[in-house]
């Protein structure tokens, strides 16, 4: 590798870049200030903002990075695609919302001096995802992920001196060892079998034939295991629920979106790099016959969704309801791949855009509710759609989308998932996943009715909200109504954003 | 006059109540003497309907009068053109006849009420419903199709409904009207399937349309059967509304209402309805569904009869005395005497209205008693009220020189060449036995209210002759019962005028196999002969004429002296012949047990079935779906909990089988973030067997 | 016996890898769950370091080795940081009795 | 009328009603009333401004040309490359003799449920608000002519639904609330996934000569613009339709209530403020039966054909096991909400016969329906506001009590009864003769019958329970109705009495409509004498 | 059998036979000695893989580092004197059967498959072929480490440091 292809490759990847850059500032302007962490949210942003201004103005530029033809690795650690990008833009977006998230979080700010440390780790996993969401090397998969992870295992223990917080990140760190473990293992096999750890050259080496089929079957649930455990896919959930209720609510937002999505990406890439040999005119993928990927996925789907729905009946504990609930909505994002086929993959990247809206918003929600009532019990929540009607009705329209009743953007998401499948003919599933749907009312619809229908035990104190927080609800809600009614916009984007990079 | 002009007077006879029934509906409350302009209404309107009778009987007697307009236009319907659905007005003899005779009574009930009903709170309302009562009537007199009769028809049942429970305050009141108002609809249903029946084949409602198009040879889905069945089916209106067995209960029942409406609704124009609609549909009536007919009439007859010899309440007895006698006119229509059954329904609307309001006249004097045990004597203090009673009984029980003669003598004339003819001599059976029994259980009525000792001396002696405007309408309706109205000569009906002139038989227009040998005629389809049956027939009649005239007069005379015999001169004692019959009085007392059976039958069946169904709908129906909830919330708890669970129990399983095997019982703590990945681990296993490409 | 190959190592590396997954699901202690995640660690790298051997497949497999080996010091640093701040918190380290969080 | 968007207005009144509601502070409650008052108001006038330019010789149904009051915009266009063609959605409304008798019935019922809605006193802001929601969700139901547009308004009207029993509802109000959600949902999402499959299987030329899928109604009808492998295309041999037309069709059943998925009424009924059940069984309910003629029918005409013996069959179950269960009810509220179970089978039977008689008829009875089931719901709010319970053998002699009330009583009863003359009639009587007219579905009409029978049961007993008899003395003081019910039930008599004397006036409105669909149908399925007149 | 063979077979065993006591052990010490074996083991291994470096970085961070971390944990976390050092089992018996199963087709799978393997030289020494490859092909990955390992360490600060929350 000379130097201008180095150059070349670093020219490439300049909003990680910024983000490593701004990780590297906060660490120091957090040595600097040591009284103040005021200002690292700030230059958090800052960094947050140019890094997307650079990710939208280079969405065209695509390319490998950090190749070297000499060797195995003549593809590149980095495939740099719109579909990366559109990922990236998500995680960006995510992580400003984030940002504002944990500004106004009162938990995080009682963490006082340590500030300054949530913000670098948050850069950690920041940075692992913008990684994971364009790597093309298994590798560089694993060492962004573990860079994900190690960074989230801390900040899900981030508030000390509550059993949950640390017991949280505990089993996060030990399952997460071990799904990353087991991801490893697998990535070894894969080494072994093909020789190369490059997705491309994988591709390659599946479509020379010659693989044993039966132990590539064997790594590759391996592999499937690691990113399903990024996604909380069934049977790779536990942690899910347990370490989302947790972790510091902003962290448990941060994880349910950004952190899925780039599980996501990651999970398209490889089987879309890995596997597939061609994309027909109508855009279904033609995948190397070495796996029944369709069965598969199907099956993950539909246990992911069913289980996180029905789980999510019981639970009083509102982050854990969302837990179980971000867990089904792994389930539908699932029915995106399981089509294989660009309109799958464009119907996820239209779900991720309204999730991330509908979900911080309700996680945003709860955390106002649990900052001013110190509670996350369904049941103290009765009455408080009519002393905090703003609250009340916001929360509606955030759990009504979620469910994916129109005129809300959370039916547009999920009205692409149903276009995709009814478009491969996969009618079974479509009907379970509407029928997913439908028992997913109950739960969300259950809040509505602490908050509205519920008598009050005692008297309910109206939660003063500042002029920040009900612009922050404001942002999120107005997307959420508007992309229901008119939702081109969102559509042609992530249109644009369905390119991966080819040989 | 030209018959637009009749048209017109016909609308507003039937529009004039109609406006009286809203006037005082709305109105009533800011003026409490609004009733006047009902009653002035009912008087315009009777000499309106004089005035038509007069028009039509003397300038168009053999023309009739056909109005009609389209309600319902369906446009350009497929296949079908242009559909479009018609009402309209036919006025013939019949139809005159019958609205003046409807306007009369309502009049002569309308001003019998002043008095009647004087004081009651709701005076007006009273009024209100005569009102809307008499409108339906005309309603279906007018109507030249069938829609427009069922739709009157129901209308009827609805203020009949409202008339009987008028007094809704006592129970028996409400009862008895929903009782009628059901037991119609049940008989409406048979008529309103008929009507689609017809509907369905004709297109079209109109009599004379359909008429025509069955002698076209235009079948009801191609089938004679199907023919007969539409004419029973719409006759099943007529069972409902004329109260013939087996839907004859709602009728006595009715009497919960006051009496002058007795004596309007319930004895001389709805329940003639009935007789009324089989005479308009009698062209096409085969002679299966004829028999059926005479059959259903002959057999309410005797049955009503039976019954109205053991009953007690002067107004019961009065009832299925009515029930009893429009079985007589549905035999006749049965039997062909079409004629006799509509003159029967002309003369007995007159005196059983008399009989009713006479009725109400000792009723009102008795203060609303109405238990004949509890009268007698009463001939002195109420002479006009008996002389009318005295000559409507007469007439009921067919002694020449009234009108109940001339026409009761007609139609079991009809019925014994009808027997003669065809074999079917139960008929004339049932017709002769009625004949005694009316004589006997009408005089057993005058003489245990107008005779021998008053049983209650108290109520005797505040009884009075009634005030005037209640004596008028018995004067009025007594001289109707007499002959000279109808015939100049009292012993030969079929020379008057009403019979030779006024009505005439319908031909059939049914295929010829299904006629009657009598009725059918020598030329095929349409026939320009103005003689409906064959010479056959007017043989037969001719041959039954006299043993009818003479066994009619000797059984009316027999039961009138049985009747005296029994109860005036005492000379066998009722309560020991009662005795020494007891299974047949009780049966008869207890109106044979038909609403007992209706009521262990049908109604309790029904309600059962409602409640079962109720509960089949809350614990099954709903119970699937809340069994639905149920099993979503057991999968939810099994994964909602799925870590414990599961978990647990797949520990304790593990446990249970260690044991099993020997390995020594070790109590398992389960670890939960390890547990969790035991069960990756498990998942990966099953994953594995499952995908591999094995 | 047959000459020492690839499956050998193989093996070594599979009873390697059971045995780390054995006993993060059994150990009670968290520190010798994490020590299990360290032998799974091991069998990959020593899978890594055959493949690379016997399949000529260049340095990969070795460099591959060698950061995972700096990711399990990483990870066992923040683990064990976890490990301590959660006997601050509950005063022990049984892994089977933390389970505060279930539904 | 050219370019006047009457139908938007329509639909869209409410709403903005509904944002000055929302503006206004929550104290100002009797403003908030007048505003919602005058918002039903204007749809009132605009509905019947509809009417008056409206042109009864034009049929609609499939033809594009023939609809009027025609809207269509662009909404979403969206080309999605190759693999997806272009995504098209349009805003398009407009209305034929089929919607015109629906969207007068909203407007009408709307007006009248505000007038009931009068002595809400809780939180009246949100509920005038949501209730407004809901009013234009149902004109929007009623005016779209393109599936997604439907679909959204279709599902738009659950949740105000939903709050509104669940909040101003009675004891069981949450299960009532949570029921009728879940239960609609359960319908509509099949809807949804029928839609999507429709969606792909046919497609429309755009002006540029490109094709495009469509969730146009018309585009669906039209078998020239299905795929030869379009998931539900005739022309696909694969038999998903038929599944498909289940599906949908199980969507509309649960909203008319059909049995078995009945059991959501009389619950949501019974718990229901008296203007919510207004709402409810005056307009909801016809959304199914309407969504059944509007799209299944000219959408699917084949397998409509096979299967309307069964449509007929559910009818008359509907029929005879509403009535038959109504007659066991001791709730007031209840009999009535069976009652519409009832009632709402002579729908099912009518649209059964594929005939015009029978289709005007059950067009007809939806209206009738509408308004007599409101009127009965209003009676028996009138009851329940004086006496606050519904029991039927608590009552007795209110005759006399209440003489004006019972007058309108006996109005509605006897019209729900079916008497002549009043506008339930003329519909069950061209129901009756629509479908027996049918060979195959003559016997059920004949079973049917009987409901008359037994509709004239319970309605009649419960007269007599409850306003016959002796007055018990706890109930001498209830007061007769006041202005403000003489205003909610004087249109409603007055329409009632009016229809039921000239029914043209309505049946004129759809005629045309009727025989083109009829037509339509039978063209479509090959066999020109689909069944009877 | 070569003396290869001898010397595979003898870090085979060691590594194997010490991974078993490490999940075995009672005691938690023992087991982290044991641990110590089995790193050696492995290390044992890459050697005779031709891995030298690998080799040295396995002794020096795994012994030198992760152990001697491990340890400290142990320390910090137990009274040494007390019963509680010794750290017992959970759920064995399932675990055996599942991961007996596991295993079982793992190993089977790993010593039937016919992997391809093409016979090369081993060079001599691999380090500095190691060093230029990490700082080429792989200078992304070692950049990212970097930044990983700085993270981890603020993160492994953040949380064991004593100063608690407001």
């Amino acid at each position: 590798m000379d130097f201008s292809s180095l150059y070349d490759s670093l020219a490439l990847i300049k909003p990680e870049i910024i983000i490593s850059v701004t990780l590297v500032l906060i660490v120091v302007l957090d040595l600097i200030y040591d009284k103040n962490k005021k200002l690292v949210p700030y230059l958090a942003l800052l960094g947050l903002i140019v890094s997307g201004i650079y990710i939208l103005s280079d969405i065209a530029n695509e390319g490998f990075a950090f190749k070297m033809s000499a060797t195995s690795n003549k593809f590149g650690l980095l495939a740099l695609d719109s579909f990366g990008s559109y990922f990236k833009l998500l995680i960006i977006l995510t992580s400003v919302l984030i940002v504002f998230f944990a500004k106004h979080s009162v938990e995080i700010e009682n963490t006082g001096k340590r500030q300054g440390e949530f913000y670098t780790l948050l850069f950690g996993m920041i940075l692992g995802m913008m990684f994971m969401v364009s790597a093309s090397d298994l590798i560089m998969i694993y060492v962004s992920m573990e860079l994900l992870s190690f960074s989230s295992y801390v900040l899900a223990g981030f508030i000390k001196l509550r059993d949950r917080n640390s017991e949280a990140s505990l089993k996060y760190i030990i399952f997460g060892g071990v799904a990353s473990g087991v991801m490893l293992f697998g990535i070894s096999l894969i080494y072994g079998l093909t020789g190369t750890t490059n997705l491309y050259s994988i591709n390659a080496a599946l479509q020379s034939g010659n693989i044993n089929l039966i132990v590539l079957g064997f790594s590759l649930l391996l592999i499937v295991a690691g990113i399903g455990y990024k996604i909380s896919a069934v049977p790779f959930h536990f942690w899910t629920p347990d370490v989302y209720e947790g972790a510091p609510i902003s962290i448990t937002a941060f994880l349910s979106v950004a952190s899925k999505a780039a599980g996501f990406a990651i999970l398209i890439r490889f089987i879309k790099t890995a596997f597939v040999t061609n994309v027909d005119g109508s855009g279904n993928w033609l995948l190397v016959p070495v796996f029944d990927w369709k069965t598969l996925i199907s099956v993950f789907a539909i246990l992911t969704m069913t289980l996180g729905n029905f789980a999510a009946l019981w639970q009083d504990n509102l982050k854990r309801m969302l837990a179980y609930s971000s867990i089904a909505h792994a389930g539908y994002l699932l029915l995106g791949v399981v089509v294989f086929s660009q309109i799958g993959i464009e119907a996820i990247l239209i779900y991720f855009a309204i999730y991330m809206l509908m979900n911080l918003g309700s996680f945003y929600i709860v955390m106002l509710i649990a900052d001013k009532t110190g509670s996350e019990d369904i049941h103290d929540y009765s009455g408080l759609g009519y002393v905090t009607p703003f609250l009340g009705v916001s929360f509606a329209v955030f759990l009504v989308s979620l469910t994916g009743l129109p005129p809300t953007a959370g039916f547009i998401g999920k009205l692409y998932l149903f276009i995709a499948l009814i478009d491969a003919k996969m009618t079974t599933l479509a009907v379970i996943a509407v029928l997913n749907s439908v028992v997913s009312l109950y739960y969300y619809i259950r809040v509505l009715k602490h908050m509205f229908l519920t008598k009050p035990n005692g008297e309910v104190k109206e939660i003063k909200l500042s002029t920040a927080n009900v612009v922050y609800v404001i942002v999120l809600l107005i997307p959420v109504l508007v992309l229901g009614i008119y939702f081109s916009p969102l559509v042609n984007f992530a249109e644009s954003c369905l390119a991966f990079l080819s040989f | 006059m030209n018959d637009i002009i009749l048209v017109n007077i016909s609308i507003i006879t039937l529009l004039l109540p109609l406006f009286g029934f809203g006037l005082i509906i709305i109105f009533s409350k800011r003026f409490p003497k609004l009733y006047m302009a009902g009653i002035g209404l009912l008087i315009i309107n009777f000499f309106l309907s004089v005035v038509l009778l007069y028009a039509k009987l003397s300038n168009y007697i053999s023309q009739d009068i056909n109005f009609q307009f389209t309600w319902i236009d369906f446009g350009n319907v497929p296949v079908f053109g242009n559909v479009h659905i018609d009402l309209g007005i036919k006025i013939d003899n019949i139809t005159v006849i019958m609205l003046f005779v409807v306007n009369l009574i309502s009049m002569l009930v309308h001003i019998y009420s002043l008095e009647y009903m004087k004081g009651d709170k709701r005076f007006n309302r009273y009024y209100a419903y005569l009102g809307i009562f008499t409108f339906s009537m005309i309603g279906i007199v007018i109507a030249n199709n069938l829609l427009m009769i069922y739709i009157f028809w129901e209308l009827v049942g609805l203020s009949s409904y409202l008339l009987i429970g008028f007094w809704y305050e006592k129970k028996s009141a409400a009862d008895a009207s929903k009782k009628a108002f059901i037991t119609n609809r049940v008989g409406d249903l048979g008529m309103f399937i008929g009507i689609l029946i017809v509907f369905t084949t004709y297109h079209t409602f109109t009599f004379d349309s359909i008429f025509e198009q069955i002698s076209n040879g235009v079948l009801p889905f191609d089938s004679n059967a199907w023919l007969t069945a539409t004419g029973i089916l719409i006759f099943m209106g007529a069972v409902g509304k004329s109260a013939q067995f087996p839907l004859h209960v709602w009728l006595p029942d009715a009497m919960e209402g006051p009496t002058p409406v007795s004596a309007l609704i319930h004895s001389a124009t709805m329940v003639a309805a009935g007789v009324y609609l089989s005479l308009r549909i009698f062209a096409m009536l085969t002679a299966d569904a004829m028999l059926v007919i005479a059959v259903v009439g002959g057999f309410t007859s005797f049955l009503a009869a039976t019954i109205a010899i053991t009953q007690n309440d002067i107004k019961r007895v009065l009832a299925y005395s009515t029930v009893s006698q429009l079985g007589y006119m549905v035999m006749a229509v049965g039997v062909g005497a079409f004629q006799y059954a509509f003159f029967h329904l002309i003369t007995h609307a007159f005196f059983k209205s008399n009989l009713f309001l006479g009725s109400g006249s000792v009723i009102h004097a008795m203060h609303h008693e109405q238990d004949m045990r509890e009268m007698g004597g009463l001939r002195k203090k109420m002479p006009i009220t008996y002389a009318a009673f005295i000559v409507s009984s007469l007439a009921i029980s067919g002694i020449p020189l009234t009108s109940g003669f001339l026409s009761k003598d007609g139609l079991l004339a009809g019925s014994l060449a009808f027997a003669h003819l065809t074999g079917h001599w139960l008929l004339p059976t049932f017709g002769f036995l009625v004949a005694l029994m009316t004589a006997f259980y009408m005089f057993r009525l005058v003489i245990m209210t107008f005779h021998g000792e008053p049983r209650n001396k108290e109520k005797y002696d505040h009884a009075h002759e009634s005030p005037f405007v209640m004596v008028l309408p018995l004067i009025v309706l007594t001289t109707l019962s007499l002959f000279f109205w109808y015939t100049p000569n009292p012993v030969a009906p079929e020379q008057g005028w009403f019979l030779s002139e006024w009505v005439h038989t319908p031909e059939s227009v049914v295929p010829q196999e299904t006629r009657f040998d009598f009725m059918k005629t020598e030329t095929e389809g349409v026939t320009e002969s103005a003689v409906a049956f064959s010479e056959e027939y007017e043989h037969a009649m001719h041959w039954a004429h006299i043993p009818t005239l003479v066994l009619s007069l000797l059984l009316g005379g027999l039961g009138i002296l049985f009747a005296f015999l029994i109860y005036h001169w005492r000379k066998i004692d009722p309560d020991e012949l009662a005795e020494k019959l007891k299974p047949a009085y009780l049966f008869s007392l207890n109106k044979w047990y038909v609403d007992e059976f209706y009521e262990a039958t049908f109604i309790s069946g029904t309600l059962k079935l409602s409640y079962l169904l109720s509960l089949f709908d809350k614990y099954v129906v709903d119970g699937i779906v809340n069994g639905t909830a149920y099993v979503t919330r057991v999968i939810s708890t099994i994964s909602g909990i799925f870590d414990k669970y599961i978990i647990d129990g797949f520990v304790n399983f593990t446990a249970f089988l260690s044991g099993l095997l020997g390995l020594g019982f070790r109590r398992l703590q389960s670890g939960r973030i390890q547990t969790y990945l035991v069960l990756v681990i498990f998942s990966l296993i099953i994953l594995l067997l499952f995908f591999e490409p094995f | 016996m047959e000459t020492i190959g690839l499956n050998h190592f193989l093996v070594v590396s599979a009873i390697l890898f059971s045995l780390g997954i054995y006993s993060v699901v059994t150990r009670k202690n968290a520190i010798m769950v994490l020590m299990g995640i360290e032998l799974i660690l091991n069998s990959a790298n020593i899978n890594f370091v055959a493949f690379s051997k016997y399949g000529n497949y260049g340095l990969g497999g070795q460099v591959t080795a060698l950061f995972v080996i700096i990711l399990a010091a990483a990870e066992a640093a923040i683990a064990l940081a976890i490990v301590l701040n959660l006997y601050k918190t509950f005063t022990h380290i049984n892994i089977d009795e933390i389970d505060e969080l279930n539904s | 009328m050219d370019g006047f968007p009457i139908l938007t207005l329509l639909t869209f009144i409410p709403v903005i009603g509904m944002i000055i509601v929302l503006a206004m502070p929550g104290k100002m409650e009797k403003e908030i009333k007048y505003v919602t008052l005058l918002s039903t108001a204007i749809q009132v006038i605009l509905a019947v401004i509809l009417l008056s330019n409206f042109d009864y010789s034009a049929g609609g149904i499939f033809q594009k040309d023939s609809f009027q009051f025609i809207e269509k915009y662009k909404w979403i266009e969206i080309f999605g490359g190759s693999w997806i063609g272009t995504i098209k959605i349009d805003y398009f409304v407009g209305a034929d003799g089929l919607s015109v008798p629906m969207i007068l019935l909203t407007a009408l019922i709307s007006f009248i449920a505000t007038l009931s809605s009068w002595n809400i006193n809780k939180s009246v802001k949100g509920y005038f608000a949501l209730f407004l929601l809901l009013d234009a969700a149902m004109m929007g139901v009623f005016v779209s002519l393109n599936f997604f547009l439907f679909y959204i308004f279709w599902e738009l009207m659950l949740l105000p639904m939903y709050f509104l029993i669940g909040i101003w509802g009675g004891p069981r109000k949450e299960y009532a609330a949570i029921k009728f959600f879940i239960y609609t949902l359960v319908g509509s999402v099949f809807m949804l996934l029928v839609m999507i499959g429709l969606y792909f299987s046919a497609t429309e030329t755009l002006a540029n000569g490109s094709k495009a899928f469509s969730f146009d109604f018309l585009v669906l009808m039209d078998k020239a613009n299905y795929l030869k492998d379009g998931i539900l295309s005739p022309l696909n041999p694969h038999n998903l339709r038929f599944i498909a037309y289940i599906a949908l069709f199980i969507g509309f059943a649960i909203k008319i209530p059909m049995f078995p998925f009945h059991t959501w009424l009389p619950d949501a009924h019974v718990e229901a403020p008296t203007p919510i059940s207004v709402i409810l069984a005056g307009v909801l309910l016809k959304m199914g039966t309407y969504g059944i003629l509007r799209i299944s029918y000219p959408i699917f005409p084949q397998i409509t054909n096979d299967i309307a013996w069964y449509i007929g069959l559910f009818g008359m179950i509907n029929i005879i096991y509403g009535a038959l269960v109504a007659l066991a009810q001791k709730d007031f509220k209840k009999l009535i909400a069976y009652s519409s179970v009832s009632h709402m089978g002579y729908v099912m039977l009518g649209m059964a016969s594929l005939t015009t008689t029978g289709i005007n008829g059950a067009i007809f009875q939806m209206f009738n329906h509408g308004t007599i089931t409101a009127m009965l719901f209003l009676i028996v709010g009138v009851v329940y506001d004086r006496a606050h319970t519904r029991g039927l053998y608590e009552f007795g002699g209110l005759a006399n009590q209440m003489p004006v009330y019972t007058g309108f009583v006996t109005v509605a009863f006897f019209a729900a009864i079916g008497l002549p003359s009043l506008s339930g009639f003329v519909s069950e009587a061209l129901v009756f003769v629509g479908a027996f007219g049918v060979d195959t579905l003559r016997t059920l009409t004949m079973i049917s019958a009987l409901g008359i029978l037994l509709g004239a049961a319970y309605m009649l007993w419960t007269l007599q329970r409850v306003f016959f008899g002796q007055l018990p003395e706890k109930w001498k003081s209830l007061t007769d109705i006041d202005a403000r019910e003489y205003a909610m039930f004087i249109p409603l008599t007055i329409i009632i009495i009016f229809l039921g004397v000239y029914p043209s006036a309505m049946l004129n409105i759809m005629n045309t409509s009727v025989n083109t669909l009829v037509e339509f149908l039978s063209v479509n399925i090959g066999n020109i004498s689909i069944g009877g007149l | 059998m070569n003396l290869y063979d001898i010397i595979f077979y003898l870090f085979a065993a060691i590594t194997i036979v010490s991974a078993f006591i490490v999940v075995n052990a009672k005691n938690i010490v023992y087991a982290a000695f044991s641990l110590l074996f089995t790193f050696f083991g492995v290390s044992g291994l890459y050697v005779l893989l031709g891995a030298d470096f690998i080799a040295i970085v396995q002794v020096m961070v795994y012994i030198g580092g992760i152990l001697v971390l491990l340890l400290f944990g142990v320390m910090l976390t137990h009274k040494i004197t007390s019963v509680d050092i010794k750290a017992g089992s959970v759920q064995t018996i399932p675990a055996v059967i599942i991961i007996g199963i596991f295993a079982a087709l793992l190993i089977g799978l790993m010593y039937s498959t016919h992997w391809a393997v093409n016979p090369a030289e081993i060079p001599v020494t691999t380090t500095k072929s190691l060093g230029k490859t990490l700082v080429t092909e792989y200078v992304l990955i070692f950049e990212l480490l970097g930044i990983l390992l700085l993270v981890a360490m603020i993160g492994a600060a953040t949380i064991a440091r004593r100063d608690g929350d407001k």
